[in-house]
């Protein structure tokens, strides 16, 4: 099974609940979604995907868009600017 | 014709944002600050965080900024947001329009802040008076039964 | 819970008046400002002169003010105008309210200024870069066929 | 018939077009109606009744209201203010 390199960036609850800034992860995750759900297994996140957003190298993204090697993915928890 | 958009570490200065926004064509001129509240959904706020995934933010400001300048005719429009630790009654977020007339400032202004609320990649850690904190849309909020407020488990 | 209004006749410190209305309590901040502008009805405006009967003037906002705090539930709104001489840019009249929530700081903020503009006995006088000049409503608009602006015949 | 002393004050465009700031009048007029109609035969104001409001002893009046001995009454031109 291929698989690819991709940098993960964690903010807020997210990035408390996986104790680090961000990792760099070798995964066989072919979807954002699958990349989460692979991500929960290793931390304890209490957001269900249903709750994020994500974006692939800093745009908005679809969970279903298939990840590329090398890729930047953020998780984005509900948010509260303002 | 013109749009800026960024985050600051420090207080914001608000006259120089102004003056960014001044234009001898213009007539109206509209504001809006947020500042931090003592208190949010019955509990005593003492200080606040806030985050941003900057990069995304940024565009996504800039994205908005010029929408408001299409869709309402505006001259200028300009906002700033803090990131960091905030004490209650800090200025949060500033967001100014310039415009020929005050109906179409207003509107963009208002248009701003409200999208700005809700697109920007930015988040809000509340600490309260009685010890506990919480991300704000997260831990009390997306548990509406619960509504817990104690620090992440 | 506050309000409060005054004619100014140099330039409106807006930090002064902002910080009049600080409040730990709310979350949001409007403010307008109407400006000098360089042009009105297709015609180049250089400086202008306003005029009130203040006594009057000053009890109608009063009212206003009260009116927007009774009626937006807003927590302090204040409002100071400008008289005498004016030039292009310069800052005519400043509107500000601050309030728990931004909806009823933007919704007091347009009703003040529209209400201002409607009911208060306040009068400007155009220079024109022609040579010309008039009282705004009074003599181009009262004729619009005429479209005068002329000085007082 | 009965006279009144009434104080008048001019704003704006009436102020120019009466050419002071004020005068006292003594006058037979029974309302402000009456009183503007006399003091137009005096000044040249351009302005009709119809575009002006009044106000007497700094408060917004009716044009039918009788006026009394020292009133102050002012004649108020379309405003222009914010």
């Amino acid at each position: 099974m291929s698989t690819r390199r991709i940098s993960v960036q964690y903010y807020a609850l997210l990035r408390e609940q996986a104790g680090c800034r961000g990792e760099q992860v070798e995964t066989a995750a072919v979807t954002a979604a699958d990349l989460y759900a692979e991500l929960r297994r290793r931390h304890p996140f209490t957001l269900d995907a249903g709750m994020l957003r994500v974006a692939v190298n800093a745009q908005f993204s679809d969970w279903s868009r298939p990840l590329r090697d090398g890729d930047a993915v953020v998780f984005i928890p509900p948010v509260a600017g303002g | 014709m013109g749009t800026r958009f960024e985050f600051s570490l420090t207080a914001i200065d608000t006259a120089r944002w102004r003056a960014t926004l001044a234009d001898p064509a213009c007539g109206g001129y509209a504001a809006f600050e947020g500042w931090v509240r003592n208190h949010n959904e019955g509990l005593q706020v003492q200080r606040l965080e806030y985050e941003a995934f900057e990069a995304l933010a940024a565009n996504e400001a800039g994205l908005i900024l010029a929408q408001a300048l299409q869709r309402f005719g505006v001259a200028h429009a300009a906002c700033v947001h803090r990131v960091g630790e905030l004490a209650v009654g800090e200025m949060a977020v500033w967001v100014g329009v310039s415009a020929a007339h005050r109906d179409e400032a207003f509107r963009a202004c208002r248009f701003i802040i409200d999208e700005i609320k809700h697109r920007l990649p930015i988040w809000k850690k509340e600490h309260y008076r009685n010890g506990d904190s919480g991300w704000v849309n997260c831990e009390r909020c997306a548990q509406p039964g619960a509504h817990q407020h104690a620090p992440p488990r």
